[in-house]
């Protein structure tokens, strides 16, 4: 499969902490690749460089590369708007914005320039099903959506992100907020969304890596200890390191 | 922070923004320019020391200093202990039943009421029920009137102050067997210190700077107060009667300046201390 | 015996707090007590509705001050609004750290100075200029008595300086207390920044906002002295449609404290009528605040 | 300056006297009366007096209702209520006070009567060529409501049943009212005569110049007096006060300051 | 050995919800006893009502009862003073106060009188060294306690703890702020001082009860769910639901 997304020698710092070490990684399309590692090891911020959300952060410097279908998403030719169109995010705690469920779906492709109501009407249908939301929202779509379950939320925030029509999707812990049932539903839509979309996710859950993803990529404070296809990270690691985390010997 | 390249729409709605903002730093350096400009020509030794002939327009503002000061100094002593009092009462003390809603509510409200309405009252009462205590006109009639009118400034900022007070310390110390006014004592307020103070001189600055309360309950003598119980008369008082009752504008103006230098330098000496002891705290 | 020190702080701690709303109670009480009378005898509605102000003849009619008084409030909130809010959102989203640096204090600076000092200003540079415009620009269409500097758009001008502070504070609170994942969430979804502020970020912020507007409009109801050295002072009623924010007026504080000095008994009480009607307007704003406000906040 | 003297004064007839006075109200009259306060302290070493401001209305009431002062400054007579709800009080002239009517420098008119300068203030003089000037409408400036100033000015000028105009600009003190006649070369005002400066000229009235002697010999008609109030029965150094303020040497002073002795 | 604390049929709500439910445990003198289960199950809950802690907190009702040395602590002939000097507590994260190290450490015996010089230094220098800090502060005993590194502060809390000389300790994850290093160090010390105090540990982490306690409770959702030595519940745990937990199926 095509190479959608691929790092080299990045390092980011956050002022004079360094929080990634020369990350090399390619990652290919139409796969569900997981990020796992201990608290404060860098999945996030790496996830956040793909889509320069830390850009938002003040004092983060950043060399290397970052190529995106073989385009430097931090050259300055870039269009950071449509970079982040184009790169998807749902965040670890659902952040639905406060106001209605349709107003939610319907915000992306708003401020990307859509007026037309009959066309706003069926991207907020057809993004609520793909997120498997419909059914339990579809008549009162003009609530507010934080009156949603948590889990809820969650779907809404990724039908939220589909209705921009992105070609990747990066999910951080989206399911830690979650209860275990809402945690199951998401996961089952992850897999349902991987024909279309190249997914990275961050989990802290190893459970849940082995469960969806395809590949896994373990972090160990700000370097990628190892990067492998799923099965053979939990079945057979090849750093002694990788073992002792995913049987729990530290973390 | 720049996020986005700003385009077209983009870069006019941001340039009126900064606008906007940096016109707020033109207007000030107008106002206290201008101040300055035409005020600071009058000012001399003899304008500090002497004192004022012919209702101000003529002389010196030294009572009127003294004044001031006495008036700030009196006003601050009355309302910290009070204000501060309460803040703790209500951050410490009470577990937001109907009590405090109550009292929360009521210092809401107090810190709306227009100074005007505190000076019909400081009249009716401090100056004029009260006269036995208060010797009418006085000192002590205006500043208890200021402290109605800074108690909320000074309980507000103190009680944020205590919020900030991580409640681990308060457990820690609790958990080590120190009882409540202990802990208050030793940990909560030390470490509130620095925001209490930005209170309290946002208080003196806040009482300072009253004027119409002031015009009803201090007196406005010329001459210099001896007791608690004599009348005063501030700057911001010297300033609006000189400019009205005799236009002489000079002396005005230099009143004005001497009443921003003042304020600034309370300010300086408040940061001062302020940032002593936050840096002898991280020390 | 450690226990009874500690009820003795606990009962002085309690005295020192309710002293703030004793001293309401107190207000209300002495300010109805002597102008209750008047309003009384003179009727609610010809003190309210009365146009003619006139103590020396004992005629006591206040609405050109409290037309005067909501005329300047509402110009200042015209002129302050916009200038708050957009320095607001410059501040909580845009500004460098070092316009920051420069911003912030001349905002500390503009609330710390008094009100006299603007007052001061206003009364001799601003009417000037104001003068100016009104003689040589709109000589011909001003009348006569609108032409002498002193007017509501100087009060105006003026009070909105003096709310700026506060708008721009609270908003910028409001603003920035607005969860990042809000802005987060709008970015990722490609919005650009200025799409965020206008579509997310302010729109969760509202009800902050419109607590900053009534807070200010509070504080220009009760000013004082900076307009009583800009307004004229003149108790009559605005005319002249849109010409009229070139008119002299007066305001319900300034009345008090002008002519409280000078007043005989009866006029003396007649003032602390106007001071009920006062608070009574600052009092409903705050209770509306308190409650818009609170119901603002559960929506979101 | 000004204390250069005191050695020779030092041991008058009043010594002995000693306590604490309190005078309050008019901010017109305060100047004044800090001055005598202070000379009269100096002979008296062992007397305190405190001078509060509030205006007069406020240093009548301070006298006759609550007992705030033992002297009450008033720029204006007592008013009618006044005397009437307070029996116990009497006002004391110490001194005199002219008003100027001020005019702009360039302004052609320099004389007037009393009745003229009345029909300016009510409105029935509008334009100055009705009163010997060019054709320009007058802008009239009035002091504010409740102003003692004013008050004296509507019972010296208008009488009781005059009207001011309604068309006047409002200026609420002394200084206003000069720096909008200074302002405007149609305007008229009036100022108490002590605040008479080169920037604004007082017109002549009724052939008289605005100055303390015409005010003294009768000849100048708008004067108003400057009171101290107190209880009919003021004793001790309440009295001695005023005896010492209406005789030579309080006289002189009020000379000095500007004012018209008695 | 000896009964030193208690609980009998222990319930807390937190307004309407309740957070423990008929706890009944008895945890025997100079022993570590560890409390794990997952994240809000009640643990922190129950540790603070030891030393009525949870006083400080609004809506909370307690019924049951908590004996020490078989005193109730709830009644209300107990003097609260008393009691928490007499049931020490370290908490999660290091909350020394910004004064000296000094006076971190002498703040205890000060406010219970203790007002003589000679024999506060002594207190505090006895305390530092139990706590294992002495030999690293020694020689800036008036800097403040806010510049010690994390691992520091925390001996420094436990230091100021034992100046009170309390009888129990009760340690709320007093490692999972700190670096491994610091973790270690903290260790030691909790072994060291158990010949002295009676000691109880809430951690998260399932390696530290194992190395550290003698018996261990194991909370779910506010009751306890298996309570035995240490390795009983980490070699055959007798409920499914402890089983699962330790082996990290859930939570
Ligand atoms: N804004 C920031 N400023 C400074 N340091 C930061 C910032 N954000 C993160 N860090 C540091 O960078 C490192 C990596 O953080 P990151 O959030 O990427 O970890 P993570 O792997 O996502 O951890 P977690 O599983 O807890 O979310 C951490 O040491 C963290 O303390
Ligand atoms: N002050 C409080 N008010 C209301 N509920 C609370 C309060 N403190 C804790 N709870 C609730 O009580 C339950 C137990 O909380 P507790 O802090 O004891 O859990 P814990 O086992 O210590 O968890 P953790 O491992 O995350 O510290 C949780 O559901 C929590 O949400
Ligand atoms: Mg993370
Ligand atoms: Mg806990
Ligand atoms: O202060 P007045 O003399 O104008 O009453």
């Amino acid at each position: 499969m095509k190479v959608k997304l691929s790092a080299q020698n990045l390092n980011l710092h956050y002022g004079s902490f360094q929080a990634l070490k020369e990350i090399n990684i390619d990652i290919k399309e139409k796969e569900i690749t997981a990020f796992i590692g201990p608290s404060g090891c860098g999945k996030s911020t790496f996830l956040r460089s793909l889509n320069r959300m830390n850009d938002l952060i003040k004092g983060v410097t950043i060399d290397g590369n970052v190529l995106i279908d073989n385009q430097d998403i931090y050259s300055s030719k870039i269009d950071v708007v449509e970079l982040r169109k184009k790169v998807g995010m749902v965040f670890q705690s659902p952040n639905p914005f406060p106001m209605s469920i349709y107003d939610n779906v319907a915000y992306g492709p708003r401020v990307h320039g859509n007026k037309n109501k009959r066309k706003l009407n069926e991207i907020v249908e057809k993004s609520l099903k793909q997120a498997a939301l419909w059914d339990e929202v579809k008549d009162n779509l003009n609530k507010s959506a934080l009156s949603l379950s948590g889990g809820q939320q969650q779907r809404l925030c990724i039908a939220r992100v589909l209705a921009v029509e992105p070609e990747v999707l990066l999910m951080d812990e989206p399911t830690s907020a979650l209860d275990p049932i809402s945690t199951l539903r998401v996961e089952e839509l992850v897999q349902k969304l991987k024909k279309d979309y190249t997914i990275v996710i961050v989990t802290h859950n190893m459970q849940q890596a082995a469960r969806v993803s395809d590949v896994t990529a373990f972090f160990l404070t700000g370097e990628i200890i190892e990067y492998d296809i799923t099965e053979n990270i939990f079945t057979k690691p090849k750093d002694q390191r990788t073992e002792d985390y995913i049987t729990g010997r530290f973390g | 922070m720049m996020l986005t390249v700003p385009r077209g729409k983009e870069k006019i709605a941001s340039l009126l923004l900064t606008l906007a903002a940096f016109s707020t730093v033109l207007i000030l350096m107008i106002i206290i320019g201008y101040v300055i400009f035409r005020g600071i020509n009058h000012i001399s030794l003899d304008f500090l020391l002497d004192r004022p002939r012919k209702m101000g327009s003529e002389g010196g503002i030294f009572p009127v200093i003294v004044g001031t000061l006495y008036y700030a100094i009196l006003t601050i002593s009355i309302a910290t202990p009070i204000g501060v009092g309460a803040a703790i009462y209500l951050q410490e003390y009470t577990r937001g039943n109907t009590l405090t809603k109550i009292i929360r509510f009521g210092t809401e409200i107090l810190a709306g009421i227009p100074s005007i309405i505190f000076g019909l009252f400081g009249y009716a009462f401090f100056v004029v029920l009260l006269e036995e205590y208060t010797k009418g006109w006085s000192l002590v009639s205006g500043s208890l009137t200021a402290t109605c009118m800074i108690l909320p400034t000074i309980i507000r900022t103190s009680e944020e102050a205590l919020k900030t007070v991580p409640s681990s310390f308060r457990e820690a110390s609790l958990s080590l067997g120190a009882n409540r006014w202990q802990t208050i004592y030793k940990v909560v307020l030390p470490t509130a210190i620095p925001g209490i103070l930005t209170g309290i001189i946002l208080g003196i600055g806040r009482a300072i700077g009253e004027t119409a309360a002031l015009l009803l309950t201090l007196g406005g003598t010329l001459l210099s107060p001896e007791s608690a119980f004599d009348g005063a008369r501030t700057l911001s008082m010297h300033l609006y009667m000189v400019a009205l009752e005799t236009g002489n504008m000079d002396v005005a103006f230099a009143t004005a300046v001497v009443l921003i230098i003042l304020i600034f330098i309370i300010n300086f000496i408040a940061n001062f201390v302020i940032n002593k002891i936050v840096a002898h705290q991280r020390r | 015996m450690k226990k009874k020190s500690e009820l003795i702080v606990k009962i002085i701690l309690f005295f020192t707090s309710i002293i703030a709303v004793s001293t309401i109670v107190l207000i209300t009480f002495f300010i109805f007590k002597t102008g209750l009378p008047v309003i009384q005898k003179y009727g609610l509605w010809n003190f309210l509705l009365g146009s003619t102000w006139n103590p020396t003849k004992e005629i006591y009619g206040i609405l050109p001050m409290v037309i005067g008084t909501f005329y300047v409030t509402f110009l200042a909130l015209v002129i302050g609004i916009p200038f708050g809010i957009s320095t607001a959102v410059y501040l909580a989203e845009m500004s460098s750290e070092q316009a920051s640096k420069i911003i912030r204090p001349a905002i500390e600076l503009l609330a710390g100075i008094p009100s006299v000092i603007y007052g001061l200003v206003g009364m001799v540079v601003l009417n000037d200029i104001m003068r100016n415009i009104e003689r040589n620009l709109l000589g011909n269409i001003l009348p006569k008595e609108y032409q002498w500097g002193y007017s509501v758009l100087s009060g105006g001008i003026i009070l909105a300086i003096m709310i700026l502070p506060t708008i721009i504070n609270i908003s910028e609170d409001a603003l920035r207390s607005v969860p990042r994942k809000y802005k987060e969430g709008a970015l990722a979804l490609g919005a650009t920044h200025l799409q965020t502020i206008t579509k997310v970020i302010i729109p969760a912020a509202k009800s902050g906002i419109v607590s900053a507007v009534v807070l200010a409009m509070g504080r220009a109801l009760g000013e004082t002295m900076a307009l009583i050295m800009v307004i004229g002072n003149m108790p009559a009623i605005p005319k002249h449609g849109l010409l009229s924010i070139f008119a002299p007026i007066s305001s319900l504080t300034g009345v008090i404290a002008l002519e409280m000095g000078y007043a005989g008994p009866n006029h003396r009480a007649a003032l602390f009528a106007v001071g009920i009607v006062l608070l009574f307007f600052i009092a409903s704003l705050n209770i509306f605040a308190m409650f818009f406000i609170r119901r603002g906040g559960e929506k979101v | 300056a000004g204390c250069g003297e005191k050695e020779e004064m030092a041991d008058d007839k009043q010594e002995g006297l000693s306590g604490r006075l309190k005078l309050a109200g008019s901010t017109s009259v305060q100047p004044l009366a800090e001055e005598l306060a202070m000379r009269f302290m100096e002979l008296n070493p062992n007397v305190k007096i405190e001078i509060a401001g509030g205006g007069s209305g406020a240093g009548i009431e301070s006298v006759a209702g609550n007992g705030v002062a033992d002297i009450g400054m008033a720029s204006r007579e007592l008013k009618e209520e006044e005397k009437t709800n307070n029996q116990d009080i009497r006002a004391i002239v110490i001194a005199k006070d002219g008003l100027a009517v001020i005019v702009h420098p360039d302004n052609e008119v320099s004389e007037l009567s009393t009745k003229q300068v009345k029909d300016i203030f009510t409105g029935e003089i509008t334009n100055w060529k009705d009163v010997g000037g060019k054709d320009a409408g007058i802008t009239v400036i009035n002091r504010e409501e409740g102003s003692g100033t004013r008050g004296a000015f509507q019972e010296l000028v208008l009488g009781k049943e005059g009207n001011y105009t309604t068309k006047a600009a409002i200026q609420n003190s002394t200084g206003a009212v000069k720096e909008a006649v200074k302002a405007d070369p149609n305007s008229i005002g009036y100022i108490s005569m002590g605040s008479l400066s080169e920037d604004v000229v007082g017109v002549v009235i009724d052939g008289a110049n605005p100055t303390t002697e015409a005010v003294k010999d009768g000849k100048y008609p708008i004067s108003r007096p400057f009171n101290f109030i107190i209880k009919v029965e003021a004793q001790g150094l309440t009295k001695a006060f005023i005896d010492w303020v209406l005789e030579n040497e309080g006289q002189s002073m009020v000379s000095e300051q500007g004012f018209i002795s008695l």
